[in-house]
């Protein structure tokens, strides 16, 4: 009876306590919530992609051979969204430059190597008062702390914690929905250390200055949930603001910032803006457990919980040194059982497989997962789209996967961002309801790429144009000013002659054609060519068209300048002798 | 009498519908409906010229040729047709450069489009008067404009559809053709 | 190369398939018990033509053919079509009928998932064009037949050695076709609904198949294979406006209930208006198609020249698919209307 | 459509200023029309008459060599007055000539082959608007000279004919069972004997005889037409040519 | 006889006129068409179409006086945009201008380079920097990868460098899991 | 108005002019060339259609020019005005050939010519134009079966009026089963068409040539 209400309210789209559509695979979160939170030996090795962020890559403030310490700055924030980097141990900067790095692509990117040298000797902590600091400060701080989000999107925290009058924050939404199956180093981190997180709360609803702090967990995470309560009744927060934990139903998506919005206040953020626009912001229970460590402790980002599951021996949580290899983590659990065949890295919903056990953890590394046939196996043959629209059914967003599908597949890449592509958050729910096997994300992901590659090339093109059509305009009125400058000089060459004919000089005719033979038309010919002669060696040796180059253009012109000056200074050196050679070679002629 | 005009409407608008059962001006049903909103605009200009068509022609059948001149019909049709055609264009061209951007190539097609001079040779043969012809025109029109809207609108789906290859292109849209005329039977006996 | 997500918890489609054939089984049951085994040679006769036309299709397409095969939507396009046809088709008519089904409203198109038109709906389109007669002269339920059938006759009836039993020995005109034909003569619904072939609320023993479909599709929607939408407004909407009718003028119009459970309104309404590929996705999509399905039914079957139009009203509401799709995309996370 | 012809006829008509030899040309012009820019088939115009009017064999076939006297007449006659015209008025004043030989073939029609005019009834002066007869005198005779012209008229014409009387022949076979019914409409009764009953107690397959019929039979044509000249294009690809080896 | 030559010639009058009348009327300077065209072109410069530039080919399409399938940077996906935008059947790229190359920038040895302004002079996007005599750069950015530099150079000093693949500026694949067929001739499977 | 677009249009118009007195000319040269042989084929078309139901032997008058007009509307059910001609044998009254409608077809109107003696019993009868199924309803016209010419030698007197029905109704006209719609409707006109000849024989012969029936 109870099943045929819930297919009817289901069906009627009643069902909503829980996100719009979304589905509950298996959630194998028990196997690695039996251990308490491990820790790792300290690797020899540690490897820092500087690529571990959404945002600009940091700028490396250290050279190869630098002896450096635990916690020490290794690369800085360059611009405005980007996070440091430090050194998670203290030892030897071995190596700057391409490695392998946890990313889709597989390929290889720039990178710091860091022999340890076992002390693991901390720089001077520098903890700060953040109740009594001035805000900016505090904020310009968090610059230098590596804090990333933790919950898998890796945005620099201190970003999402700048406030202004423009959107001022009413609600702090805590995710601990930790929804993806497998994945439950946000589950441990609650059960082991809600105080801790509190504490960051604490922080994160300071700097922001909201009145409310709500708390998402899933429904399958009891313990998680009673603790955290019970922080809760401790915190001293629970005096000043609303504090509350609330339990939402587990179905995947839930955790994802946007839809846990929904789930915990009914708002949905408009697509086009920020849940800061309409007052909320969203963060990790690690992120602001991070916070609390920078704050209270002067701990950068170092280290962070992964889930160790999946194939391996004893899967459970670690907490894990930012560069540590995937392969001491797997050691770590135990070592991976007979027919591993892969890693994931982040869950099977929306993580990715890496292009080996050699990448290091990085910050957004939530997860590792060692994959068997026997766990995943490998997708059956795609078979055509049958539009039966259950993609459709599950999607949290409302999107239309099979027309999207349809589009991505056909290359046509306009309709598909007219059928809102970009509104899709890549969870996976589609893929996973398809009778059909299609790898439907994958299409998108594909499509999405596509256009934005498109976009950019288009820029280029219309930077291109705009260049060309200057340079074009350019020449014409070089032309234009030439061919003025000639018609002047003709016309005050005629004025000329009509005085010199009274004057009769017997000046040969030097042009072509005999009545323009005045002297002072030569005379004004040969002013001209020098004139132009002049101005063409000015133009050549000023730098051309650079009135219309960007700052960061200027800069490198600077920089090719500087070494052009070099050079130049080398050449004038060279060719100062010379003369002096030839000076000494003339007076010894003259002598 | 309202409910004659409905059923001529009907009738000449989906029962016979002019293109997929009368088979009247399948060129541009075939060639301009490859793409959604060119069809629209294809089918838009086709109704204003059909209709507009109807009612000239009623005038100069009715009017200027009588009876004794019947045999001027179809060159006095077709000359007024292709001029009605090539002034909008040329309007259009000036006055919504838009519009003459998506229709510019269309439109000259409207002229040798059959629908556009069958309607009014099959007003006379129905011996329609001025407000049948112009119901007349205007279902054929509306009637037009459905089908082709359609045909565009399923064809674009069909663009990802794995059709064997010699089927591709024009085949494949031939069959389409095929099955919505199979469909449109479906009216019939309709409106007698 | 990462193919997140790694999971997947879907029926596959040849299981979907299966299942919608599994929900045909009592309305196949209850067919046998009306008219006799006949109807089993006659889906007998669809599935194999339409294997083997889907087979050498795939072939000639260059297509792997087991996949395609075992995916089963060939085959239950096939029982569609047969349940549609009378069940003492000729062979020659359900093998006409199926491959037109097969070949030219699928296979032309790509086959499964790329028809634009409903394959089963276009191969009896076609055959009720082509042979009229044939199509609206279904036998007389067992109980009401003249020449009483084995299952022997019906065997060599349907395969062309017709003894002399004319058609008219073996059938009647269907109620819708009853109906129709006799109103043109001045009858009344009433008068003519008395005549042996009518029965409780549509057809003389067709009831009992019409509900065994009802049954099938409630078994369809609780499975999860169907949505609510469609025969729910299909159903609806035929009613409503067959009520209406009915209420101004109960002596020209059949009462709505006649509507709903003669002709192919139960079997279209859950398996034939359902068929994902061939109809629109999105929910509010499905009420429109669904809804003008059952309106240019009506029409059809009281003003057009076809005694039933649910074929002809899905035909042409495929049409529009491509366009309801495009106007009736659900409000996306985020967009305001 | 007419870019189809913007596609062709620069071509073709380069070749009649570069290429001397008129022999080449012409037969590119019959090539052309009888099959690589058939009309029927690759082009696409003249689709209703293709349609419309091939119920039989004969139907279809007459309607065809009428629309193929209609294009090289008015190829011909537009051919030489062709730079005259003013561009606003060209299309009016094409139309009014294929008009006025439409309409006296009508009427010559009509005088003396009364009961085909009846049966091929609205269709002829339709050929009007036939777009095929309008393209060619834009693509080709308001380029070339006379000739050329009319030829190419006849040509596409012919093409077109062809076309109409094998899908009429299809589908008055598969859908009546006869072939060549009607003959005696153009020949006079004594020609019914021609008519041939192809397949005996035939019940007549109706949908081959209406629209539907007639769209799946000309697809069915195109596809062929498609496949024979893809399997043309798979083995020049995979056999060298003779002048392939003769070349140096 | 003579009615109808009266009828004739004065709708041939009335219309004659009114087309002459707005053939001048509604004359429309200029044509947003080669805008639209350009902005199709990869705006590489390159000349390879045979234009010098692509708005000059632009304006040469525009008035028929070219193909669409010249422009080997633009690619198979430019022919069909353009192709589409003209309302032309699809051609495939004409191998005469050149086959599409994977996007390259030039760079210029620094160690060879003597400085001659030759190559500032041929790049068409003003992409090189340096006075004469004086070692010159090319900002990558602004780099359209036309080549054009590459010829007046006197030492050859630069060369052209395919741009890398990085996590940067890395694509998703087309995803390959479907069905696909072995590849043979057949019936109406054929594949060329 | 500008000078230059007046130019203009009147040299458009010129050539427009010269181009329309070309075609025209040619026109009205063919339609006078062939008016005759079109009126005459069409007058043979006539006979040809009156010969299939009407023998040679009982007329000697010219039927074309023998007409009186029937009104459309009427007892004959036709929506427009038709010709009735009279057959005469040496200045005699012979024979009637008219056009009837029968208006209750599967799929509209059914046009009928139906000759008859002027006894009263009908010598032939076709159908001009009818729209019902191919292949089922259209087994009333000649090219498909001899049904119509059940009629042949049909009469008031000979078949009763209760007999005016197909078999299945009752009467004693055939039908093909499955299409009994059509032949009802042709039934029932040409019963019509003989009950209007018996009201309106005399005024149908005295009508002078040319002139409407007096109804
Ligand atoms: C380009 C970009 C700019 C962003 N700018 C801001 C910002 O200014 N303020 C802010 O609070 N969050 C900002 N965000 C963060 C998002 O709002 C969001 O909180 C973050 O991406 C994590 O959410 P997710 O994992 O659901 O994607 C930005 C994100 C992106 C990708
Ligand atoms: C499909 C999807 C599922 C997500 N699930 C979670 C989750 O379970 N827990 C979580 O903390 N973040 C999850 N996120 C990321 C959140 O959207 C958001 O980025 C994060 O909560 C912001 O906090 P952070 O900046 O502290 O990481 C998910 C994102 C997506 C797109
Ligand atoms: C598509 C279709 C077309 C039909 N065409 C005709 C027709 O032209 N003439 C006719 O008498 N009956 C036609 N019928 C048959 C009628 O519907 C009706 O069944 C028949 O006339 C009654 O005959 P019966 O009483 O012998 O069953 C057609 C039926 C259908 C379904
Ligand atoms: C619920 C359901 C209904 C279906 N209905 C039809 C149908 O009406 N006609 C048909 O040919 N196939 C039907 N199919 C089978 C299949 O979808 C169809 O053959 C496809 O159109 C083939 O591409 C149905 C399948 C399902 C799951
Ligand atoms: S991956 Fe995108 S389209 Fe698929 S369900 Fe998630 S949001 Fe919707
Ligand atoms: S779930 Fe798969 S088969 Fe169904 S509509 Fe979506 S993409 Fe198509
Ligand atoms: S070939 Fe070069 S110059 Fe020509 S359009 Fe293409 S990019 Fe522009
Ligand atoms: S630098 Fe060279 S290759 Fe690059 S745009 Fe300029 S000329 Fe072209
Ligand atoms: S022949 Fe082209 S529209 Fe009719």
């Amino acid at each position: 009876m109870n099943a045929l209400v819930n297919i009817v309210k289901q069906n009627l789209g009643l069902g909503s306590i829980a996100v719009n559509g979304g589905v509950h695979p298996p959630e194998h979160k028990q196997e690695s919530t039996t251990q308490a939170i491990g820790q790792l030996p300290l690797p020899k090795r540690l490897v820092l992609p500087l690529r571990q962020h959404v945002g600009n890559l940091p700028k490396v403030l250290v050279a190869v051979g630098d002896q450096v310490l635990k916690g020490q700055l290794l690369a800085e924030a360059e611009g405005n969204i980007s996070a440091a980097i430090h050194a998670p141990t203290s030892g030897t900067i071995a190596v700057i430059g391409d490695a392998l790095i946890p990313h889709p692509s597989g390929l290889p990117d720039r990178c710091i190597t860091i022999t340890a040298d076992g002390k693991d000797e901390w720089i001077a902590h520098s903890p700060s008062d953040w109740r009594k600091e001035d805000k900016t400060t505090l904020l310009e701080r968090l610059r230098h702390s590596g804090i990333v989000g933790l919950g898998g999107a890796a945005f620099p925290t201190q970003v999402k914690l700048l406030t202004n009058a423009k959107s001022l924050v009413d609600t702090l939404v805590i995710n601990a929905a930790e929804c993806e199956p497998y994945i439950t180093c946000d589950d441990m981190l609650m059960r082991e250390r809600a105080d801790q997180i509190l504490k960051g709360v604490e922080i994160a609803q300071h700097l922001l200055g909201a009145n409310q702090c709500l708390i998402g967990i899933e429904d399958n995470k009891p313990e998680a949930a009673e603790a955290m309560r019970l922080a809760c009744t401790n915190s001293p927060l629970a005096q000043s603001v609303t504090l509350k934990v609330v339990v939402v139903p587990t179905q995947y998506p839930s955790g994802d910032a946007r839809q846990l919005i929904r789930l915990l206040t009914g708002i949905e953020v408009p697509a086009n803006k920020r849940s800061t626009d309409v007052g909320l912001q969203c963060f990790n229970v690690a992120t602001v457990l991070a916070l609390h460590r920078y704050f209270d402790f002067g701990e950068p980002a170092l280290s962070r919980i992964v889930t160790m599951t999946g194939n391996v021996k004893i899967p459970a949580n670690f907490e894990v040194l930012f560069g540590t290899l995937v392969t001491d983590l797997v050691k770590a659990g135990g070592g991976a059982l007979e027919e591993t065949d892969d890693y994931i890295m982040g869950g099977p919903m929306m993580g990715f497989s890496l292009p080996s056990a050699d990448v290091p953890i990085t910050k957004a590394a939530n997860c590792i997962i060692a994959s068997a046939p026997n766990l995943f196996a490998p997708a059956p043959p795609a078979m055509p789209c049958i539009r039966c629209a259950r993609c459709a059914d599950v999607c949290p967003v409302s999107l239309q996967p099979q027309e999207l599908y349809w589009f991505a597949k056909s290359s046509n890449l306009e309709k598909a961002r007219d059928y809102n592509l970009f509104d899709c958050i890549e969870c996976g729910c589609c893929t996973y309801a398809c009778p059909s096997n299609i790898p439907l994300v994958q299409y998108y992901r594909f499509a999405k790429s596509e256009i934005i590659a498109q976009d950019r090339a288009k820029e280029a093109a219309d930077l291109a144009r705009e260049r060309n059509d200057f340079r074009l305009m350019r020449i014409e009125r070089e032309k234009q000013e030439r061919a003025e400058k000639h018609a002047q000089k003709a016309a005050g060459a005629k004025a000329e002659v009509a005085n010199a004919e009274a004057a009769k000089t017997d000046a040969a005719p030097v042009n072509e054609t005999p009545d323009d033979s005045a002297m002072a038309a030569k005379k004004a010919a040969i002013a001209a060519a020098i004139e132009r002669a002049k101005a063409q060696k000015a133009s050549a040796t000023a730098p051309q068209n650079v009135a219309d180059a960007k700052p960061a253009v200027q800069a490198e012109i600077a920089e090719i300048d500087a070494r052009r000056e070099a050079a130049k200074q080398a050449v004038s050196e060279q060719t100062l002798s010379e003369q002096a050679l030839d000076n000494i070679a003339s007076t010894q002629d003259e002598k | 009498m309202v409910q004659n005009y409905i059923l001529l409407f009907i009738g000449a608008a989906l029962v016979n519908n002019i293109v997929l059962v009368k088979i009247l001006g399948l060129c541009p049903f075939m060639g301009v409906s490859k793409k959604l909103e060119a069809s629209v605009a294809m089918a838009m200009a086709t109704a204003f010229v059909l209709t507009i068509g109807s009612g000239t022609s009623y005038f100069i059948s009715e009017y200027l040729l009588g009876t004794d001149l019947f045999y001027l019909r179809t060159i006095s049709f077709i000359v007024v047709i292709a001029g009605v055609v090539q002034f909008t264009e040329m309007w259009m061209e000036k006055n919504s450069p838009v519009l003459y951007q998506v229709l510019g190539i269309y439109l000259p097609l409207i002229t040798t489009n059959c629908a556009v001079l069958g309607i009014p040779l099959l007003n006379v043969q129905h011996k329609h008067n001025l407000f049948e012809s112009l119901v007349f025109g205007f279902g054929g029109a509306v009637g037009f404009s459905l089908v082709l809207i359609f045909f565009a609108s399923m064809r674009e789906r069909l663009e990802a559809a794995d059709v064997p290859p010699i089927f591709q292109g024009a085949a494949i849209a031939m069959v389409t053709g095929g099955l919505m005329s199979l469909a449109f039977m479906g009216f019939a006996g309709l409106v007698r | 190369m990462s193919r997140s997500p790694y999971l997947s918890g879907a029926p596959s489609v040849s299981v979907i398939m299966v299942k919608v054939m599994l929900a045909l089984v009592p309305a196949i049951a209850a067919y046998v018990w009306v008219f006799g085994a006949g109807i089993l040679v006659v889906l007998a006769l669809a599935s194999v033509t339409a294997l083997a036309a889907e087979a050498l299709m795939l072939k000639l397409r260059n297509r792997p053919i087991k996949p395609f095969l075992m995916d089963g939507s060939a085959l239950l396009a096939a029982w569609l079509l047969a349940l549609s046809l009378p069940p003492l088709a000729p062979w020659w008519l359900v093998v006409v009928g199926t491959l037109f089904a097969i070949v030219i409203a699928k296979q032309l198109y790509g086959g499964l998932g790329y028809n634009p038109f409903n394959p089963a709906m276009v191969g009896y389109a076609v055959l009720l064009i082509s042979f009229p007669v044939i199509m609206t002269h279904w036998p007389a339920p067992l109980e009401l037949a003249q020449a009483n059938l084995s299952f022997a006759n019906q065997l060599q009836y349907i395969f062309g050695a017709s003894n002399g039993l004319s058609l008219d020995a073996v059938s009647m005109a269907t109620p819708l076709d009853y109906l129709k034909t006799q109103l043109t003569l001045h009858h009344s619904v009433q008068e003519i609904t008395s005549a042996p072939q009518f029965g409780l609320l549509g057809a003389q023993g067709g009831e009992w198949v019409v509900g065994a479909y009802l049954l099938g599709g409630l078994y369809l929607l609780q499975q999860r294979l169907i949505t609510w939408h469609l025969p729910t407004a299909f159903l609806s909407v035929l009613a409503l406006i067959a009520g209406a009718f009915y209420l101004v003028d109960a002596t020209h119009f059949a009462h709505p209930l006649f509507h709903l459970f003669t002709g192919a309104s139960m079997l279209g309404a859950f398996f034939i208006i359902t068929d994902p590929v061939s109809g629109p996705t999105t929910p509010k999509g499905k009420l429109v198609f669904a809804a003008g399905i059952a309106v240019l039914t009506y029409l059809i079957r009281v003003y057009g020249g076809y005694p039933d139009g649910v074929a002809f009203s899905v035909l042409l509401m495929n049409m529009c698919v491509p366009l309801i799709d495009a106007w009736t995309q659900p409000r996306v996370f985020g967009h305001k209307k | 459509m007419s870019e189809i012809n913007q596609e062709i006829t620069p071509e073709v008509a380069q070749k009649t200023e570069v290429k001397a030899q008129p022999k080449v040309f012409y037969s590119e012009i019959v090539e052309n029309g009888l099959w690589k820019q058939n009309p029927g088939l690759v082009q696409l115009l003249g689709l209703c008459p293709t349609l419309a009017m091939t119920v039989s064999l004969v139907n279809g076939f007459s309607l065809g060599v009428m629309t193929a006297l209609v294009m090289a007449a008015s190829n011909a006659s537009v051919a030489p007055i062709r730079q005259w015209v003013p561009t606003e008025i060209r299309i009016p004043v094409f139309i009014l000539i294929i008009a006025a030989l439409v309409t006296m073939i009508d009427l010559s029609m009509h005088a003396y082959l009364q009961s085909l005019h009846a049966v091929l009834g609205i269709f002829i002066p339709l050929i009007v608007t036939n777009c095929i007869v309008l393209a060619r005198v834009e693509a080709f005779a308001a380029k070339n000279p006379v000739v050329p012209s009319a030829l190419d008229g006849f040509m596409m014409g012919f093409g077109l004919a062809l076309v109409l009387a094998t899908l009429g022949g299809v589908r008055e076979i598969i859908g009546k069972g006869t072939l060549f019914s009607g003959i005696d409409l153009v020949f006079g009764p004594s020609a019914k004997s021609l008519v041939l009953n192809v397949i005996p107690d035939y019940q007549g397959f109706l949908l081959a005889i209406l629209p539907p019929g007639a769209f799946i039979g000309l697809a069915l044509l195109i596809a062929v037409r498609n496949w024979m000249a893809q399997r043309k294009v798979a083995r020049e690809a995979a056999a060298p040519t003779s002048a392939n080896l003769v070349a140096p | 006889m003579l009615t109808a030559i009266y009828v004739m010639l004065g709708l041939a009058l009335v219309l004659g006129i009114l087309l002459g009348y707005s053939a001048l009327k509604f004359k429309v300077e200029g044509d947003p068409l080669v805008a639209r065209i350009d902005a199709i072109l990869p705006q590489t410069q390159c000349g390879q179409c045979g234009f010098p530039g692509c708005k000059p080919y632009a304006t040469a399409i525009a008035a028929g006086e070219a193909d669409i399938n010249q422009c080997p940077p633009g690619g198979d996906a430019g022919a069909r945009a353009l192709a589409d935008l003209m309302g032309v059947e699809y051609k495939p790229l004409n191998a005469e201008h050149g086959i599409p190359k994977p996007k390259s920038v030039a760079l210029i040895d620094e160690n060879t380079c003597i400085g001659c302004t030759l190559c500032i002079q041929a790049c068409p996007v003003d992409a090189i920097l340096g006075a004469a005599k004086h070692m010159h750069t090319i900002i990558a950015i602004e780099c359209t990868g036309c080549e054009l530099c590459l010829a007046p150079c006197p030492v050859d000093c630069i060369t052209m460098e395919p741009i890398a693949e990085s996590p940067d500026n890395w694509k998703w694949r087309y995803p390959v899991f479907e069905i696909k067929p072995a590849a043979t001739n057949t019936l109406i499977g054929i594949r060329h | 108005m500008n000078p230059t677009i007046l130019k203009h249009a009147v040299k458009t118009a010129w050539v427009m002019i010269a181009f329309t007195i070309l075609s025209t000319l040619g026109l009205v040269v063919i339609y006078h060339s062939t008016k005759a042989p079109i009126s005459k084929a069409e007058a043979e078309v006539r006979m040809r259609l009156f010969g299939q139901i009407l023998p040679a032997d009982l007329y000697d008058n010219d039927l074309l020019q023998d007409a009186i007009k029937q009104p459309a509307g009427g007892d004959l059910g036709n929506r427009d005005e038709t010709m009735i001609h009279r057959a005469r044998i040496k200045g005699e009254p012979a024979a009637v050939i008219l056009e009837a409608t029968a208006p209750d077809g599967y799929s509209g109107d059914i046009k009928l010519l139906v000759a008859i003696k002027s006894t009263g019993e009908i010598v032939g009868v076709r159908v001009l134009d009818h729209k019902e199924t191919p292949g089922l309803g259209d087994y009333i016209d000649t090219g498909h079966s001899n049904w119509v010419r059940n009629f042949d030698g049909q009469s008031l007197e000979k078949t009763k009026d209760d007999a005016w029905f197909v078999k299945k109704d009752g009467g004693q006209f055939d039908f093909t089963t499955g299409a009994t719609i059509t032949p009802r409707a042709v039934v029932k006109a040409v019963h019509k068409v003989l009950k209007f000849y018996q009201v309106h024989q005399q005024a149908i012969f005295e009508t002078v040539s040319g002139q409407a029936l007096a109804q």
